[in-house]
This record gives structure tokens, C-alpha cells and sequence, in this order.
């Protein structure tokens, strides 16, 4: 600790903490900071703490709306249900840690998702996870798949938690950076959540669950750190998770707050006993003292400065009411959790750490939150592509060659591998999952006929083409899914993933990106309550396809009045609601049959995005229609094929458009649905009469996927082509 | 009815059990912790639940054979009162060698959550009673572990006295002889991979499971 | 002392596992590899200095945890403190 | 010749399989026992008779596919057939 003044400002730029950054933290002082403080310094304001490049955008976003009880700013949002209820969720990213260690980054990622939730009194009931990975056939792919989803299988099943919904894209932008987002969804009573903010001086800080160890120091800000070539070196910082203590603590936890022992409460997620005590006295503007001799060590001689920064998982910190410490002890006691009384809250308005009864940290609390960098980073607007004419684009050789293409192209295939791994089922409470066909998950709210549906949705290429369209489009995709299964979409949660934001192109790609959202959620009244931010992910200098991932919730009021696309009947008109103009601009069909990437992404109409959701909604709600699907990756095509192969009846397309028949059919136009209705009629002369565009597309019946003379493909052929690709590309050796 | 579900440190079914038999049939159900060394009087069925009891660490089921309440759960067993345990119970049944055999790791070497068809291999038990004949029945598995193993005597033993009570119509994880679902000599104890908690209601894709559940009601 | 215990399925259990390395190992070309089986190795410190007691205990241990006999066959070997 | 390795986790990583025996051998009473941790062994026929040969090759393998080095340590012995 008796650096010199140059050493400490070289160990200070080690941490990834800028000369005048360091300046700042000297000037607060009043003195050189010793490496404890330092170190503490350094985490808080890293990006992943501080949000440093991001605060200026998201504060774009809206957060308000009729059910926000919590929007962002602690650890989930939370929304209400009605009936006393409200959900709680959120999305977080383990990018860089996966890629490093699949299996345990990715299973990490889903502990640390759901003890956000668990830490605000919700009972988590359901998880889903957004990945993205690398091109196929680049080396690494296979095994980070194989890692990652057994990762996330291992450690949600174990707890107990439902894996009902997600999404998993192949592209070679990520071949260096993939990304796995997980988002987690609980059930609290709306009158008993529980918060972050200590509430006054005096009280103890209780330490709970797993024992402190050497894992993944620095993981705060590794995960703010661009990959090098030697990222193979960073393993040292790799955290095990252990499931079986995450049951353990959500049950210990949930029991406590019961109990009524709690006054505030916050997880050990990155950067751990730093940020949680951190956030705990900053929030409640009080100080904290802590004797580290009393943390729970699963290590001999650890210094202060490595449990400070220590990211072992399955961690708790509690601030109790007085004199309720024989509630912790008791119910620590059931459960078989570490436990210790560490500290107490002060009137001093500063963080004091002992070790071995001397003082290694002495620092106020303020500046490590109020002054943590907030940075306008320059930026330039994207260059985005013109909108490519449906007449340059050429129509399939062989139509039929081209339809099985699409359906067995990575992107589009299958992801039964994935999923049949994940415990779908488990709490008994899941209508709607990854196996049964719908736009949506839905999850019953246990003990009542209201369901949850949840979504998670982002079409990388759009964003990449065009970032405030593609911004758009996540977010409409999102409300559209979950319009689809006949929910009112409540809310948003997001993960915004991208490259170096020191690179004005990629600040421009942030920016724009959060615009799009921004003007899609106040047109939808969707507010976005929480969310997680991922930068730096690039390799050599390669950023990753801009990928802001948005999870999303909404209420189905009643379950017995909703919809999927499994259950249309033979005999049924598919009416297709919204308008198509043959947007092939950087489509599926582009990139998978022609080989291109190019042109703008579909542009969203707000406004008629809306009208037609709106109107589809009416339709489930009225018990018109039970048999939906909404037009997404593939256009017209997939989502059709995808209807027949669900329900396992054929489907006769019907072309309205005779110029650019390709166009009409492999289109990507935005706000638009199919629907299977037996009595076809009424509900044409009803979207007509609220100024919808809505036309017959097709027929349901026989055995074959066909459109009259372009193709005829018999479904089990489909349904091969379809299903057949992960399972052949996963068990190649 | 009076039945109780066994809670261990790790079980992740217990409530959805607890759900299942009250709604199929009205009973009236407790927990029951493990450490507990005693159970309630006068019960007529007890339930080891789905989960991952300790973890599943070293092997599952392994250490939650060794709890406390198992010493009660055996001696209730010998009385002659209903024991299930579904999925990670049977694992748990088999450690503490209530069943023969054990459950190895899926032959496909992965974790498998799909809805299975059964065939009721033995209608006429405590446990399948109410199937009334039916010979098909639909649950889901939700396994990493549920490949059963025994020699090929007790197999032939188990086969030959009818303590097969469940098969799989489509194997999902090499079980040998497609066995999904078995019981003791003296047909009081059954293990079985599906779960039947997981398959009360029709919005749960299906009911078959409540008729196991009404099958030890009407023998109680 | 410390003691060492290997845990391998019996010759009449497929060991699913080790064989799906085998394959995996000629698929990465390295063809002459064959019998791949694979075990549970669990070692700890055990106080005492009898080794005789030692092993005696680390036995009932096995039955009684550390080995499931149904499928498992199990070796102790007890050396001195590391 | 026959491979023997042990694979297990590096020190410091979190073991957590260790942990949970360790602690149901105290409940049985075993409470002498300590440091418990838990591997992996994969043992295997290799032919040739160059030791120092096989030994290059399954060190090869260990990195490739047996072990997973980012969080495990790994031990190679190589014996004469059995
Ligand atoms: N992209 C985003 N959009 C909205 N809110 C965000 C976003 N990113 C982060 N937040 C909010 O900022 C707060 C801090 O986030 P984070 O540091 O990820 O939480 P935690 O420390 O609990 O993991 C949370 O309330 C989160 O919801
Ligand atoms: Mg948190």
C-alpha cells in the first residue's frame, strides 16, 4: 500500500481508469488513493458500474406509464398486473465471460438475472435467453453453442425456473463476440417490494450465501474491456456458479423478507461487496463501515482489496431492522447459508473498511456515484443504405430449392436442440414455450386465470443497416409478438449490445439505435423499466452488428382468450392484416437465397403498427380468431410455413400482388400478422371499416406447403428441412 | 385423502406437486422438511418431488437418500403406505434402495424436457387404478438422468411381476426396456421419470397425471 | 492422510459417456484410442495416522455415500499428508 | 499402453461438488474429513510403446477435448498395457 504517487497513477490507468478520471478521484480525496480505495474507485466508475458512455442515451428512453411501479434505476423494473400484484423483471448480458468459458459464463449470466429479481421480493417464474453467435462454420461456434446452452440448461433447471422463450442467431459478426442476454421475470405482491436503500444509520449489514473466493476479479471491468488477442490470459477471472446455492438463497431470501426482518436489500453482481454496499449507503445517503474480517472466506489470506472485488457468485447483502438479527440466523440456519453480521450502516456519509483492525479504506460515498464519469461521446450519424426496388431483386431460380432454403437457413431453423434442453415445465404454470408455436411465452400468474406473455426480439441486420429503424423494429417486433398471443404489451426491458463506444461510428450506431426505441416505446406506450448495456464487444478491432436485444412483457387477462399459430384448422382462410409493399431491402431471402446484404430494413409504421395490433388483439379478445402469427425474418413464406408446420396442416398461398410475386411472398414488411379464421367475412369488413389493409393470402388444407404454380412441397419435407439443420450441425464431430 | 410431499434442500416439484394432488383430488397435503423425523399420522400417501435435491452434486438423489426424514419415509413404506417419487424422487428411491436399479446418465448424454407417450404397462396397481383400462397416457420428462439400469434378472423379475407400471412408446433417454415407471414387490413404492405433476389440467397439454394421483385416492 | 477413491461404473453398465469420447477422440483423429472409460476421482485429508483405520473408514464411507454399488465399483488408496 | 488422466479443478475455482460432499460426510459424521475434491479420471488403451510419444499425444487430447483448461488442471500417466 505504500505505492508512490507515479505508481499508483500507473496502477490507476492498469484499471482502465483515464488520467483525468484519476485526477478527479485525487482532487475528492485530498490525497493519493491507497490500492483498496483505488480499486473500488475503478469498479464503480467502470462502464459496466457507471454507465459512463451510456447515461446520455438512455436517459432518452421513457420510463413512465399508468403500471410503472419501478422503472430503471434498481435492480429490475417492476410493473403492475393488477389484483395487488405486479411482475418484476429484467435483461443482463454475459457476453465476454461466456465467450471465455461458455458453459459457466452463460450459467453465471442466468444466476445473476435472477437474483436481480429475487432481490426486489419477486419469485422468479420465468427466464429466456437472446444468443447470438458466430458464423456456423467458423471453428469456435459449435463448442460456444454446445457450452453456452448447456450452461443455461444446467443452471435454470437446477433452480427450478422455467427456460420458456429466447432466440438464437448465426452471423460472422459475432464470430469473436457472441452475445448471451438472459432475462428473468418474477410475481411479487405490489405492496411488498423490496429496495436497494438503506434507510438509516445504525442498523447491521448482513453478508449471506456462498463463501467469498478469488473469483473473477476485475469481472466489472473486463467486461468494459476490449478483447485482445490475448484474451486466453484472462482466465483467472472465470466464476463457477453453483445452482444449488441460488435455490438455496431465493427460498432464504424470499423467507427473510417474509419474515419482515428486511430493511434493504441488494445482490452481489458485478463487482460484488463494492457495489452492493456501494449502492446500499449511496442510494440511502448513509455510510457504511464493514470489518472484512467477518466475510465468509472460501479462501485463506485473501486481502481486502480481492474481497472488495471479488464476483464470486450466489451472494447476498441485507440491511436488517433493528434487532432482527436472530431472524437472519434462524433462517440462514434452515438453509445452510454462510452468514455474518459484517457491518453496520453510519451517519458518516463514507465507505470504512477494516481488515485485521486496520483501516484500509476510508472514502465518501458521493463522489463514487454522483461523480462517476457521464460521457457525451462524439459520434456521427450512420451511414444507412437507400431502400432496395423489389424490381432489381431477382426472383428465385427454383422456388422450391429457395422456400427450403429459407427454412433450413441457421437463422430460421429449428432450435429444438437448444430448447429441449432447457426445463420448459417445471412450476406448472407454462401455456406457451419455445415447443408449442406462439408469437409469445406465456406463464400462468399462479392461482389465477391472468398469464404473463414474455418476448425477447431484436433483428440485428436492421439495426446494422439502418440504426434507428432497426431500433424501431425491436421494439415493434417485441409489442407485435406479444399482441400476437393476444396480450396487452405492458413494458420493456433491453440489452443494449455494441462495440467500442469510443469509436464515434459506434457512439452514432448507439445513439440512433436508442432514438429508434425511444420514439417506438412512447408510440406503443411501452415504457422500458429496466435494462443492461454491453460495450466493447470487438475483437481486433471488429465490432459486433449492433444489437440492442429487447425483452418485453405483457398481461393476458384472461389465458382462455388467447392465441398461438399450432392450432389452425384445415378449411380456414389465412387473412394477411397490414400492408405489404415488398421490402427486400437487408431480408432473410436476400442474404440466405441471393447471397446479399444490402439495402434499408423495412421502415415501421408507428402509427398503423399500432391499429393493426390493436385490431388483432380485438379479434383474440372477442374469441374471433385463436390461430395467429405475426410477419417477421423470412416475411410471408416462413411465417405461413411455420403455421402449417405447427398445426400440421398444409397451406395453399394465394399471391394478391402478380407483379414481384417473390417480393409479396419473401417480403419483410413490418406491422403485419396472419390469421387463420373459419369465417373469414366479418373480420375483413371489420379491419376494412377501421381502415386496415387485410386480404385473403391463403387457404389452409391438405398435405403440402404450396403456392399455385411457384411451389408444392409436401410438409414432412418441409418439417425436414426445417428441424433438420441444428441437430446435423451440432453432432458433426 | 392425506398425503404429504417431502421437501429437500434443492426439491423444485414440490410445489407443483402439492398443487396437483389437491386439485385432483381435493387432499389435503403437507410439507414436510427433511430434517423432520417424523411425519404427520395417518397418511395414505407420500410423494419424493422433482427437483435437484443437494444439487444433484456427485450423484442425484444420492445424498437426499441419506436425510433424516428418510428414515420414517422406509418405515411408513414397510407399513404398507403409498410412496411416489417422481423424477428426481425416484432417483432418490433408488439411492436408498427402496427401488431396484438406478438411473444413469440420458443415453443422448443431455437434459430432455418433452412431452412423452406412455404406455400403462400395469393398469391394476395403486398408482394406475383410476386409468380404468387405458392404455395410453401423456406426460412430460424433464431429465438429465433418467436412463434406468438394472441387470437383466431383475429386469426379467421386475417384468415377470408386474412392477413395470410405465413404459415409454419412444425412449427418450435409453432406458432399458423403454421402463419409465416402476414399483416394489409389494406394490406400495413407485418410481417414475414423468411427471404427472406436471400434467393436472388440460391447459397443461394434459390430465393424465391426476389419474395417477385419483388412483391412490380410491385405494386409500 | 489423504485419501484417493476412483469410482468407475461395472463392467455391465454402459458407460454412455465414455463412450461418446472414444468417438469424439476418433473423430479428432486420434483413432488408436480404444476402452475409453471414465470415473469420479474424490480426494480429501483424512486425520489419524492408522492407515489401516483409514481405509477402513473411507470404505464404509463409499457404501454408504461415495459409490452407488448398484453400478459402481470403487478403489481407495490412502497415502501420507501431502 | 494405458492413459490415465486425472482431471481436476484449478486451485481457487470454486468446487462445488467438493463442497457438497464434504458437508454430507460431516452431517454423517465423518467430521475429520477435509478439502474434499472432486474429479474427473479417463483412462484409456493407447497403442504404440513410446511412452514419451503417448504421453505428447494424450496431453494433446487433454487440451483439445478431455479437459477443460480454462478452469481445469489436468495429470497424464501413462502405464504398459494391462
Ligand atoms: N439499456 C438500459 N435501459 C434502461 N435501463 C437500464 C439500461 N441499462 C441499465 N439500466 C438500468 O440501470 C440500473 C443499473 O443496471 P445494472 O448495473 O445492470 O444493474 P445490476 O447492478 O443490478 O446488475 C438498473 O436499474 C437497470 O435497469
Ligand atoms: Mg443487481
Amino acid at each position: 500500500m505504500a505505492a508512490s504517487a507515479q505508481t499508483m497513477a500507473e496502477t490507476a490507468a492498469e484499471f482502465g481508469l483515464k488520467p483525468d478520471e484519476y485526477a478527479l478521484i485525487v482532487r475528492r480525496l485530498n490525497r493519493e488513493p491507497n490500492l483498496v480505495e483505488l480499486g473500488v474507485f475503478s469498479v464503480m466508475w467502470s462502464e459496466h458500474c457507471s454507465y459512463k458512455s451510456s447515461r446520455v442515451q438512455l436517459a432518452k428512453l421513457p420510463t413512465a406509464g399508468a403500471r410503472v411501479i419501478q422503472g430503471p434505476g434498481e435492480n429490475a423494473g417492476v410493473v403492475d398486473i393488477g389484483d395487488g400484484q405486479a411482475c418484476v423483471f429484467k435483461m443482463e448480458s454475459h457476453n465476454h465471460p461466456s465467450y471465455i468459458e461458455p458453459y459457466q459464463g452463460a450459467a453465471t449470466g442466468v444466476g445473476g438475472i435472477m437474483r436481480d429479481v429475487f432481490t426486489m421480493g419477486a419469485r422468479p417464474i420465468a427466464l429466456l435467453n437472446a444468443l447470438r453467435f458466430g458464423d456456423p462454420s467458423h471453428p469456435k461456434t459449435r463448442r460456444l453453442v454446445s457450452g453456452v446452452v448447456s450452461g443455461i440448461a444446467g443452471y435454470g433447471n437446477c433452480v427450478g425456473v422455467p427456460t420458456v422463450g429466447g432466440e438464437t442467431n448465426f452471423h460472422r459478426g459475432y464470430d469473436g463476440n457472441i452475445l448471451v442476454n438472459a432475462m428473468c421475470v418474477g410475481l411479487a405482491d405490489a405492496d411488498k417490494i423490496f429496495y436497494a436503500a438503506a434507510p438509516a444509520a445504525g442498523l447491521p449489514v448482513v453478508y449471506f450465501g456462498s463463501k467469498t473466493g478469488r473469483d473473477g476479479i476485475h469481472g466489472a471491468t473486463m467486461a468494459s474491456a476490449e478483447f485482445g488477442e490475448d484474451s486466453d490470459e484472462k482466465r483467472p477471472t472465470v466464476q463457477v456458479g453453483d445452482p444449488f446455492a441460488e435455490k438455496l438463497l431465493i427460498e432464504a431470501t424470499l423467507e427473510l423478507m417474509a419474515s419482515g426482518a428486511v430493511a434493504a436489500i441488494q445482490d452481489m453482481g458485478a463487482a460484488g461487496l463494492t457495489s452492493s454496499s456501494v449502492e446500499m449507503a449511496g442510494k440511502g445517503g448513509v455510510g457504511v463501515e464493514l470489518d472484512l474480517d467477518l466475510v465468509p472466506q472460501r479462501e485463506e489470506a485473501m486481502s481486502a482489496y480481492e474481497m472488495m472485488l471479488s464476483e464470486s457468485q450466489e451472494r447476498m447483502l441485507a440491511i436488517l431492522k433493528p434487532g432482527r438479527e436472530a431472524d437472519g440466523r434462524r433462517i440462514f440456519e434452515k438453509w445452510g447459508l454462510d452468514a455474518a453480521v459484517i457491518g453496520r450502516t453510519t451517519d458518516t456519509g463514507r465507505l470504512v473498511l477494516r481488515r485485521s483492525g486496520e483501516v484500509v479504506c476510508d472514502i465518501p460515498l458521493a463522489p463514487l456515484t454522483e461523480d462517476a464519469p457521464r460521457l457525451e461521446r462524439p459520434w456521427v450519424e450512420p451511414q444507412v443504405p437507400a431502400r432496395l426496388d423489389p424490381a432489381e431483386v431477382p426472383a428465385p431460380d427454383d422456388w422450391e430449392a429457395a422456400v427450403l432454403k429459407l427454412m433450413s437457413c441457421p437463422d430460421v431453423a429449428s432450435k429444438r436442440w437448444v430448447w429441449e434442453q432447457y426445463d420448459r415445465h417445471v412450476m406448472a404454470d407454462t401455456l406457451e414455450e419455445s415447443a408449442t408455436g406462439a408469437d409469445a411465452a406465456v406463464v400462468r400468474v399462479h392461482g389465477t386465470r391472468k398469464a404473463l406473455a414474455l418476448t425477447s426480439d431484436c433483428t440485428p441486420r436492421y439495426v446494422a443497416a439502418n440504426p434507428f429503424e432497426g431500433g424501431k423494429q425491436a421494439v415493434a417486433e417485441a409489442w407485435r409478438n406479444l399482441t400476437a398471443v393476444g396480450a396487452d404489451p405492458i413494458a420493456v426491458t433491453d440489452n443494449l449490445n455494441f462495440g467500442n463506444p469510443e469509436k464515434p461510428e459506434i457512439m452514432g450506431q448507439i445513439a440512433r439505435a436508442v432514438d429508434g426505441m425511444a420514439e417506438a416505446c412512447r408510440a406503443l406506450d411501452f415504457p422500458v423499466v429496466s435494462g443492461n448495456v454491453s460495450l466493447y464487444n470487438e475483437t481486433g478491432g471488429a465490432a459486433i452488428p449492433p444489437t440492442p436485444t429487447v425483452g418485453a412483457v405483457g398481461l393476458i387477462p384472461d389465458y382462455g382468450l388467447r392465441a398461438d399459430f399450432a392450432s389452425m384448422k384445415a378449411g380456414q382462410a389465412l387473412l394477411l392484416v397490414g400492408v405489404s409493399h415488398g421490402e427486400l431491402g437487408a431480408s432473410l431471402y436476400l442474404r440466405e437465397v441471393l447471397g446479399r446484404e444490402a439495402g434499408a430494413p423495412p421502415p415501421v409504421d408507428l402509427e398503423l403498427e399500432r391499429r393493426a395490433g390493436d385490431f388483432v388483439r380485438g379479434l383474440i379478445r372477442g374469441g374471433q380468431v385463436s390461430s395467429v402469427h405475426d410477419l417477421s425474418d423470412g416475411g410471408l413464406v416462413a411465417a405461413a410455413a411455420e403455421m402449417a408446420l405447427a398445426s400440421g396442416v398444409g397451406v395453399e398461398l394465394a399471391p394478391t400482388s402478380a407483379t414481384h410475386a417473390h417480393a409479396f411472398l419473401f417480403g419483410e414488411d413490418q406491422g403485419r400478422y396472419l390469421v387463420a379464421a373459419s369465417d373469414p367475412e366479418p373480420i375483413i369488413a371489420a379491419g376494412r371499416a377501421g381502415g386496415l389493409n387485410i386480404a385473403l393470402a391463403g387457404q389452409a388444407g391438405g398435405a403440402d406447403f404450396a403456392c399455385h404454380a411457384l411451389f408444392r412441397i409436401p410438409l414432412a419435407r418441409l418439417r425436414l428441412a426445417n428441424e433438420a439443420w441444428m441437430p446435423a450441425y451440432m453432432d458433426e464431430a | 385423502m392425506k398425503a404429504a410431499v417431502v421437501v429437500f434442500p434443492g426439491s423444485n416439484c414440490d410445489r407443483d406437486t402439492k398443487v396437483a394432488i389437491e386439485r385432483a383430488t381435493g387432499a389435503q397435503v403437507h410439507m414436510v422438511w427433511h430434517a423432520e423425523t417424523e411425519l404427520p399420522a395417518g397418511l395414505d400417501l407420500i410423494v419424493l418431488p422433482g427437483g435437484f435435491a443437494y444439487g444433484d452434486y456427485l450423484r442425484c438423489g444420492a445424498m437426499a437418500a441419506l436425510s433424516p426424514v428418510m428414515v420414517e419415509v422406509r418405515a411408513s413404506a414397510e407399513r404398507g403406505v403409498a410412496v411416489a417419487g417422481i423424477c428426481n424422487g425416484f432417483q432418490v428411491l433408488c439411492e436408498a434402495r427402496m427401488l431396484p436399479g438406478a438411473l444413469l446418465r440420458n443415453a443422448g448424454l443431455k437434459y430432455v424436457c418433452k412431452p412423452v407417450e406412455l404406455e400403462v404397462a400395469n393398469g391394476n396397481t395403486r398408482f394406475t387404478a383410476a386409468f380404468g383400462g387405458r392404455r395410453r397416457a401423456v406426460m412430460t420428462v424433464g431429465h438429465g438422468e433418467g436412463n434406468y439400469f438394472a441387470d437383466p434378472e431383475t429386469l426379467d423379475r421386475l417384468e415377470g411381476q408386474g412392477q413395470v407400471v410405465f413404459r415409454y412408446r419412444d425412449n427418450p433417454n435409453g432406458s432399458a426396456r423403454d421402463i419409465a415407471g416402476i414399483m416394489s414387490e409389494r406394490g406400495n413404492v413407485l418410481g417414475m421419470m414423468p411427471h404427472p405433476d406436471r400434467a393436472f389440467e388440460p391447459e397443461l397439454g394434459s390430465s393424465d397425471g391426476a389419474l395417477l394421483f385419483q388412483s391412490v385416492l380410491a385405494s386409500a | 492422510m489423504k485419501a484417493i477413491v476412483h469410482v468407475f461404473l461395472k463392467p455391465g453398465v454402459l458407460d454412455v459417456q465414455g463412450k461418446a469420447v472414444e468417438s469424439a477422440l476418433h473423430g479428432l483423429g486420434w483413432t488408436g484410442v480404444e476402452g475409453v472409460r471414465i470415473g469420479r476421482v474424490i480426494e480429501f485429508d483424512i486425520g489419524g495416522s492408522d492407515r489401516a483405520a483409514a481405509e477402513a473408514e473411507i470404505r464404509a464411507m463409499c457404501e454408504k455415500l461415495l459409490a452407488n454399488t448398484v453400478i459402481e465399483a470403487y478403489r481407495v488408496d490412502v497415502g501420507p499428508a501431502p
